[in-house]
Order: structure tokens, then C-alpha cells, then sequence
């Protein structure tokens, strides 16, 4: 077999990542017990969905204005969930989408969240609203016409962020944002109720649905970032005696 | 009373933002600009590495909303190179960076004299973003049959001396986004990486170029400003540098004034919690 | 003539859209819908153009596997019917694997491994040891089966250090947000009404 | 049937998924050059899905115009716009002379001035957000403002700024930044690996 060079290490990583996974999914599936650290952002989508539905507004939810990447598989997981909270509480629920590709997933996504809620019937397919490069003025226009009591902006957010976050914020509405784009980050965090901090999104998956795959995924992915961290560890300790043997070896 | 200064009308400072970023504008005010580490060594990485007949590849990703912060930057760093007698081709990835090509060609025909398909080329727009780059990696000469004026590249000389992306000594790229570009350049061996970026996509860039797999790296409007100085080539940025001051410190001034509100308004509340 | 008339648009349009700042009203509605229109037209022109370029022109050529991606894009259409739905899930699939692939390649590589490399620093100096340590401990915070209370120094430590990165960050951006707006009364100022800067 | 009709969806996420990766790892041409080919095929899905996109807000507005609601002439207004562009676009190309104008005039303006609000939003972020709460909120505030004081006029005046910030900005703030992206890293590969073998399927939705 011909393989590239410089990938070995690469190609660990992601076998380990593989073999780990099996493991620890199959230890779940076989009963075992675990325990992951609670999000608070979770219970703060019911709180928000919940005082929306009491003041009888509608619920908001955007992935950003982002490329197509694993952001968005992370956000269909919590959209599943808000979506899931509206169909159960009979809240309308609006999404705003910046990329044409992902609006065919979104309406999957909410479907089936409205149909394992037993109400299909109250699915509005015109509440999925595609803008593409007007997302920013069509969503604060839209939050603010519509009076929207919970903002739920969740994906690769880019300025939008700060413009949801703000529009929203006018209505007093209660925000819950993720993203793992480090430039946005900050304004989540000093703007929101509550944020997924980048791989915290990704986790959230295993808190809604604790199947043996999602808290197996959770358990890998921790066992393989410990190893990484001790790796650094070692790494630079290792450099600080003049021996760049384990940066080389991970380039290899 | 000064609890008030808790709770203000934003749009009492949204008025007051206004005035301090537009009044120099009108009337500047000449304010002095130092010149940082980090646009020299960018300027130096550029300045060294270059030698005359290079290949530069020039990425401009970014839309018209960017234009305040990166055309300056475009326009420095791409006389800079051209001034190096490097060989340039000019790419886009982002749909409205187009005419932020079709501008810097005009200037780097005009004002040094290059010869368009022989030492300077503009690929057209591809869209796709990461898996773009991904296949400019994998297939380079696959990924474009016409330039951007829509003729053909095999009548260009400049096209033909290519043969992969591993033929360019730098690639120069001036964009609004973050990564997605590196993640796919990065695997091309011996390629010196170069970035211009807004300053809200700073943070996400820091590490990669501090972890050295970029060679030069600059910020938003001021990095534009400083490398107009260092180029001696004075431009827009630098002209409105002043209205940043004024608006960072009428933004720091409502912080405090936030705070002052804040703690009036709590230890009110303290207070009336005891008086109950 | 044109350029007259287009300042005097794009004028109103930038007005029309900061009028928001005041309150949701009639002009910026109107703006915020020629601006969806504007855009989703414009969306659709080059997407066509893309459809022609990429796949169909070349699919006329004879180069046969470009009819693929065309009959996985039409395959999408069958959502407008309730009972083949599952039909336009094959292209989509497709989409959603390759994009995963693409961003399983990238994770490790340049958010993994190049990451970890640049962090295994000579720990020689007070911040090469400062930044080493808060790169850990910020990292281990993202473990969420740690749950030791003996971790909870190392994770305070990771926290101060994001919050000092946050704060950082919100800052350097302040002075894009100024630049942007800069650009705009460029415009309004200097296009639009002509003026010169010096009064 | 039913087999099919959830199956092959995973089956081709599979497949066109282990291309690209494998292309990664694997030294041979035609290989790459086919995965490279792959992912050009996203350009034209993501248009065929534009129409999908557009047809429902073209939907949106032409029930509103036809039931006659109050909002109805911002609706017409909306889709004169977008039938504007679309043939002016599809009459000449996007790089047209009247589609230039177009484009110049009117899309340009809008872009750049949506854009622009976030100068007005940030004001308003930083006064209610850096407030003294606690520890953290004084850490955050204080990096902030540094931030602030580093360019132009005050570096001139407090000369010990740019020096200050910039220890900010390569110290804890590049660490702290590293430290989000290391800490994501895996959990992409974890995603995107199971949504590749077909263990997340949300988006390709509930069976039927």
C-alpha cells in the first residue's frame, strides 16, 4: 500500500479514537455506569421554551451564518431538543438558516421532533426560514416583530452573535447560545443566560439522549484529550531539557 | 441618582459613538500611530522571503462588508510583494471578493508595471471554501480551466510554468474567516503561509501563528495602517485610525459609568433589603 | 448618471438599515426586504451558474460522472412530495458525509496535532510556564468525566485563563466594529454628500 | 423497500465519507483526484438546495400577497427584488454590466451596512456586559479595556500599553484560545465519525 508520509501519527489518533469508542459504547451497552459533568445551558433551553410559552411568544433558534461543518451536527442535536420542548409546550418555534444546503436537514430534524412528540400535526414548515446572505437584518427584524421570548443561536456564529444576542436582549427574551468559533465566544459569554463552550455542544448530545453510543463518544473522546494533555505535559518537559523527540513524533 | 447610570438608553450612546467616530473623519486630528512587533515581523517575513520571480499566491476572501479593514491591507501587502518582483496569482474563494481582484490587478498592472499572463494571473471565484482548498491541494491544475476573465489558462504562459500548488513559495491570503483555509494549506509541504485578517478573527488565527505555521500575520484596520507606514505608502487605514481612539475611549468611559451605576444600584438594593 | 442614482440608493438603503438602531420601523422593513430578495436572487444566479459550470457543461462534454451530482440535485425535489421524501435523503447523505470527512481530516491535524506540537515549549522562561499551564488546565476543563474536587484548582485556573482570552477578544474586536462603521460613513460622507475632509 | 429507504442514505454517507478520508492517508493520484472531485460535487447539491430554500420563502410572501395581509406590500416588495436580480442575473451573467450596477448599488450597501450595525451593538454589549460581578467578570473587563488602550492615540500616551497587551494577547489569551480548539478537536472527530458509520442520523430523519 502506498501511504502518505506525515500521517502516521494522524492515522494513530484517529484508530485509537475508533478502538476507544467501541469500547467504552459496548461497556454502556452492557450496563455500565457513568457520569458526566451537567451543563447548565441544557436545563436554561427548558426554562427559556417554558417562559416563552407562559408569555406567548415565540421561541427563535439560528446556526449562524458559518460554513457547513461538524458545527452544525452538534446544533441539529439541541434543535432536535428545542424543537421537542415547543412541540410538547404547543410554542411556535422559528429558524432562521443561512445555508441552502443544511435546509433540507433542518426540516428533518424538526419533523421528527414534533413527530416523536405526537404533534405533527401543529409542524409549520413555514416557520424554516432560508435567508442566505440577508440572515443578520431578516433575524433582528424578525425578533423583534415577532417579540420572540427565547434565542436560541447555536452553530459556527460568526458577527450574527452579537446581533441576536442584542435584538433579542431588547425583548428581555432568555438566550442560549454555543459555538466553538473563538472569535465569537466573548460575546456569548458576556451576553447570554447561558453558552456551550466548544466541545460542550458536542457533549451535550450525551446529556439529552444518554444512549450507549453518545456517552461512549463523551468517555473516547475524554481518554483520547488526557492522553493528549499528557502528552503536552511531558512534551514540554521534555523540550525544556533540549529533547524535541515527542513534537516529532506527533508531525510524523 | 447615579443609579441611573445603570440602566441608560443605549441609544444615548449609540449617538455619542457617532459623533466620536465620524468627527475625525471630517476634521482629523493627526493623532500619533506606533508601529508593533507583530506587523514588523510580518513585514520582515515578507521582505526576506521574497526574492524576485517567486511564486505568490494572493488570496482575497473576504466581502464588501470587510472592505474598511482588509482592502488597506490588500492594497500594502500586495504592492509589497509586487515591489519584490515576486509572480503573482491572484485568487478568491469568498463570492464577493471578485472585484477586490479585479482592483488589485488594476493597480499592480498600472503601478508596476506587471504583465498580465506572464507574472500575474486572476484565478475566478470557486466556491466550495474548505473543500475548495482541499482540492486545490490534491489537483491545483484540475480546479480551474478559465481565469477570471474567462479565458482560457492554458494560453498563459504564467499558467503553464505551474505544475502544483507546491511550485508557490508563499501564499498570501487577506480574509474575514477564520481557518478554513489553513486546515487544507497547511498539508502542502514548504509552503510559508502569510495572513491579513479582521480584527474579530484575531483570536482564532493567534495560535496558529504563534505556533509558527504562519510566517506573518496581521490585524484589522490598524495592521493595515502600520504596514501602510512601513511600505511608506501612506493609504486609507491610516486615515481613520484617529476615530478608533476616540471610540475606544468613549467605550471605556460607558463601562465605567456602567460600573458606577452597578454599585449604587446594589448597594440600594442592599439598603432597602435592611430597612425591610 | 447611474453612479448618481446608485449613491443616492445605496444611501437610503444604509439609512434605511441604521434606522433600526432607533426602533424596528417602516424603512428599514422595506430595506430588510429588498435586501432578502436582493440576495436570494442573487444566491440563485450564481448558483445556476455553478450548476452550468461544474457539472452540467462538463456532463454535455461527455465527462459522464458529472450527470451524478445533477440527479442527486434533482433527487432533493422529491421533498416537495409527502412519499418520496427518502429519495432526497441519498444526496443528502451524501453532503453530510463528505463534509464529515473533510472535517475529521482537519480536526486532527490542525486542531490536534499541530496544536499539541506548538505547546511542548521549553518551560525556561515565567511565560512559556505560564502559557503552558494555562493551555493544560483550560484543556482539562473540557473533560467532562472529571469530576474530582482535586482537579477544581487546575480547571479555576483554565477558567481565568478563557476569561482573560474572552475579554481580550472583545476588545480587539471593538476596534473591527469601528472600522466597519467608518466604511459606511466614508460612504454617506464623502460619496454620498460630497463632503471634504478639513470642513 | 424499507430497507432501502433507510439504509442507503448511511450507505452513501459511508462510502463518499471513507473516500475523502482515505484520500487523506492514502499516496495514490487518481485517488485524491477523485475525492477532490467529491467534494466539488457539494457546490452543485448546496445549489439544488437553494431552490429548495427559495421556494419557501417565495411560498412565505405569496400567501401573504394572496391572503391580503397587512404585511402584504412589504411581500411584494421582497420578491420584486428577488425576480430583479434573478433575471437581470440570468439575462447577462453575474458579470454583467446592469448586474454589476446592481450589485454595486444595492446588494453592496446593504452587506456592508448590515454589517456596520454591529459597531452600535457592540457599544451596548460592552456597557451591560462588563459589569463587577465577581472575580471573573473583573478579569474579563480588565483584558478588554487593555485591548482598547493598545492602538492609535493611547499608546502614545500610555506608552506601557502595547507592551502590556501584547503580553495579553500571546500569553493567556493564545493559551486559553488553544486550549477551546484542543478541547473541541476531538469531539468533532467523535461527531463526524459517528454521523459517518450512521450512529447519528437526526438530520436524515426519522425513518418512515
Amino acid at each position: 500500500m502506498a501511504f502518505n508520509k506525515n500521517v502516521y501519527f494522524h492515522l494513530f489518533v484517529l484508530v485509537a479514537f475508533i478502538a476507544t469508542f467501541y469500547y467504552t459504547a459496548n461497556r454502556f451497552r452492557r450496563g455500565g455506569k457513568f457520569s458526566i459533568r451537567p451543563l447548565d445551558a441544557i436545563p436554561k433551553m427548558e426554562e427559556a421554551v417554558g417562559r416563552a410559552t407562559e408569555m406567548g411568544r415565540p421561541v427563535h433558534f439560528s446556526y449562524g451564518m458559518g460554513a457547513f461543518d461538524a458545527q452544525y451536527f452538534a446544533a441539529f442535536t439541541l434543535l432536535e431538543y428545542a424543537a421537542g420542548l415547543c412541540a410538547k409546550y404547543d410554542t411556535r418555534l422559528i429558524i432562521s438558516i443561512y445555508l441552502p444546503e443544511v435546509v433540507p436537514m433542518t426540516e428533518e430534524v424538526v419533523r421528527k421532533a414534533y413527530t416523536d412528540a405526537g404533534k405533527i400535526e401543529s409542524y409549520r414548515p413555514d416557520d424554516i426560514r432560508f435567508w442566505g446572505g440577508s440572515h443578520n437584518p431578516a433575524m433582528i427584524g424578525l425578533i423583534s416583530r415577532e417579540q420572540v421570548a427565547a434565542n436560541f443561536m447555536i452553530g459556527s456564529l460568526f458577527h450574527e452573535s452579537i446581533l441576536g444576542i442584542e435584538a433579542a436582549a431588547r425583548n428581555n427574551a432568555i438566550q442560549v447560545m454555543g459555538t466553538a468559533n473563538t472569535h465569537q465566544l466573548p460575546f456569548i459569554a458576556a451576553g447570554c443566560d447561558a453558552i456551550f463552550i466548544g466541545a460542550e455542544m458536542f457533549a451535550a448530545a450525551a446529556h439529552l439522549q444518554p444512549n450507549p453510543v453518545r456517552v461512549g463518544s463523551v468517555f473516547a473522546e475524554d481518554w483520547l484529550t488526557r492522553l493528549m494533555v499528557l502528552l503536552m505535559a511531558i512534551g514540554a518537559v521534555l523540550a525544556t531539557f533540549g529533547n524535541t523527540s515527542l513534537s516529532a513524533l506527533l508531525k510524523r | 441618582m447615579l443609579e441611573k447610570l445603570n440602566n441608560l438608553d443605549v441609544r444615548i450612546l449609540y449617538v455619542l459613538m457617532v459623533i466620536a467616530a465620524t468627527f475625525p473623519l471630517l476634521w482629523p486630528m493627526g493623532l500619533p500611530l506606533p508601529i508593533s512587533e507583530q506587523v514588523k515581523a510580518s513585514y520582515n517575513a515578507i521582505e526576506t522571503n521574497i526574492k524576485p520571480n517567486d511564486l505568490v499566491f494572493f488570496g482575497i476572501d473576504f466581502e464588501p462588508t470587510q472592505e474598511a479593514e482588509l482592502w488597506p491591507q490588500v492594497l500594502a501587502v500586495g504592492r509589497h510583494v509586487a515591489s519584490k518582483g515576486a509572480r503573482m496569482v491572484l485568487v478568491n474563494m469568498i463570492a464577493g471578493g471578485f472585484r477586490y481582484e479585479e482592483r488589485i490587478e488594476d493597480v499592480l498592472i498600472k503601478q508596476f508595471n506587471m504583465k498580465y499572463g506572464v507574472n500575474l494571473l486572476s484565478l475566478p471565484f470557486s466556491a466550495g471554501r474548505e473543500a475548495a482548498f482541499q482540492s486545490i491541494v490534491a489537483d491545483f491544475k484540475g480546479l480551474y480551466k478559465v481565469d477570471y476573465h474567462g479565458k482560457t489558462l492554458t494560453d498563459f504562459p504564467l499558467w503553464n510554468e505551474i505544475k502544483s500548488a507546491k511550485d508557490f513559495k508563499m501564499y498570501v491570503q487577506i480574509a474575514d474567516a477564520p481557518d478554513w483555509w489553513l486546515r487544507p494549506m497547511s498539508q502542502v509541504k514548504g509552503l510559508l503561509l502569510w495572513n491579513g485578517t479582521v480584527a474579530s478573527g484575531a483570536s482564532t488565527m493567534a495560535p496558529l501563528y504563534q505556533s509558527g505555521q504562519m510566517c506573518g500575520f496581521i490585524i484589522g484596520m490598524s495592521g493595515g495602517a502600520e504596514y501602510e507606514f512601513l511600505t511608506k505608502r501612506p493609504g486609507p487605514a491610516a486615515a481613520a485610525m484617529d476615530g478608533q481612539s476616540m471610540g475606544h475611549a468613549l467605550i471605556i468611559l460607558f463601562v465605567i459609568l456602567g460600573n458606577i451605576g452597578y454599585q449604587m444600584t446594589k448597594r440600594k438594593e442592599a439598603e432597602a433589603k435592611k430597612a425591610r | 448618471m447611474g453612479t448618481a442614482i446608485g449613491t443616492w440608493i445605496g444611501a437610503f438603503l444604509t439609512i434605511g438599515l441604521f434606522s433600526w438602531m432607533y426602533k424596528e420601523n417602516a424603512w428599514f422593513r422595506v430595506v430588510e426586504n429588498i435586501f432578502v430578495g436582493a440576495s436570494l436572487g442573487h444566491l440563485a444566479v450564481t448558483g445556476y451558474q455553478s450548476i452550468v459550470d461544474i457539472a452540467w457543461k462538463p456532463a454535455l462534454q461527455g465527462k459522464a460522472i458529472m450527470w451524478l451530482p445533477l440527479i442527486g440535485g434533482f433527487m432533493l425535489f422529491s421533498r416537495w412530495s409527502r412519499k418520496y421524501t427518502w429519495i432526497s435523503r441519498v444526496p443528502m447523505g451524501f453532503l453530510v458525509g463528505t463534509t464529515a470527512a473533510v472535517v475529521m481530516n482537519g480536526a486532527i491535524k490542525a486542531q490536534l496535532i499541530e496544536q499539541a506540537a506548538a505547546t511542548m515549549m521549553k518551560l525556561n522562561t515565567i511565560n512559556n510556564i505560564i502559557f503552558v499551564a494555562v493551555t493544560l488546565s483550560a484543556t482539562i476543563y473540557f473533560l467532562f468525566t472529571l469530576q474530582s474536587k482535586k482537579a477544581e484548582p487546575v480547571i479555576n485556573l483554565g477558567k481565568y485563563g478563557m476569561m482573560i482570552a474572552f475579554g481580550a477578544t472583545f476588545g480587539q474586536t471593538v476596534m473591527s466594529r469601528i472600522s466597519l462603521f467608518t466604511g459606511r460613513m466614508q460612504f454617506l460622507l464623502f460619496e454620498w454628500l460630497k463632503l471634504t475632509p478639513g470642513g | 423497500m424499507i430497507f432501502v429507504k433507510t439504509q442507503l442514505p448511511i450507505i452513501v454517507t459511508f462510502v463518499s465519507a471513507f473516500i475523502v478520508v482515505a484520500s487523506y492517508y492514502l499516496d495514490i493520484q487518481a485517488w485524491k483526484t477523485f475525492a477532490a472531485e467529491l467534494l466539488r460535487w457539494n457546490v452543485v447539491l448546496a445549489a439544488f438546495a437553494l431552490a429548495l430554500g427559495i421556494g419557501g420563502i417565495v411560498r412565505l410572501h405569496w400567501g401573504r400577497i394572496a391572503r391580503r395581509e397587512r404585511t402584504a406590500p412589504y411581500s411584494i416588495i421582497c420578491l420584486l427584488s428577488l425576480a430583479l436580480f434573478l433575471v437581470v442575473g440570468l439575462a447577462q451573467t453575474t458579470r454583467g454590466k446592469a448586474y454589476q450596477w446592481l450589485w454595486d448599488y444595492i446588494l453592496l450597501p446593504v452587506q456592508a451596512t448590515s454589517y456596520a450595525t454591529t459597531f452600535f451593538f457592540i457599544t451596548s454589549a460592552a456597557y451591560r456586559a462588563f459589569r463587577i460581578r465577581n472575580s471573573y467578570t473583573v478579569v474579563l473587563m480588565v483584558s478588554a479595556i487593555l485591548m482598547m488602550l493598545r492602538v492609535g492615540f493611547f499608546a502614545s500616551v500610555l506608552p506601557f500599553t502595547p507592551a502590556v497587551s501584547a503580553w495579553v494577547w500571546d500569553i493567556p489569551t493564545t493559551a486559553g484560545m488553544r486550549a477551546v480548539t484542543i478541547g473541541a478537536a476531538l469531539s468533532l472527530v467523535g461527531n463526524s465519525f459517528r454521523i459517518i458509520v450512521g450512529l447519528e442520523r437526526g438530520h436524515l430523519g426519522g425513518g418512515e
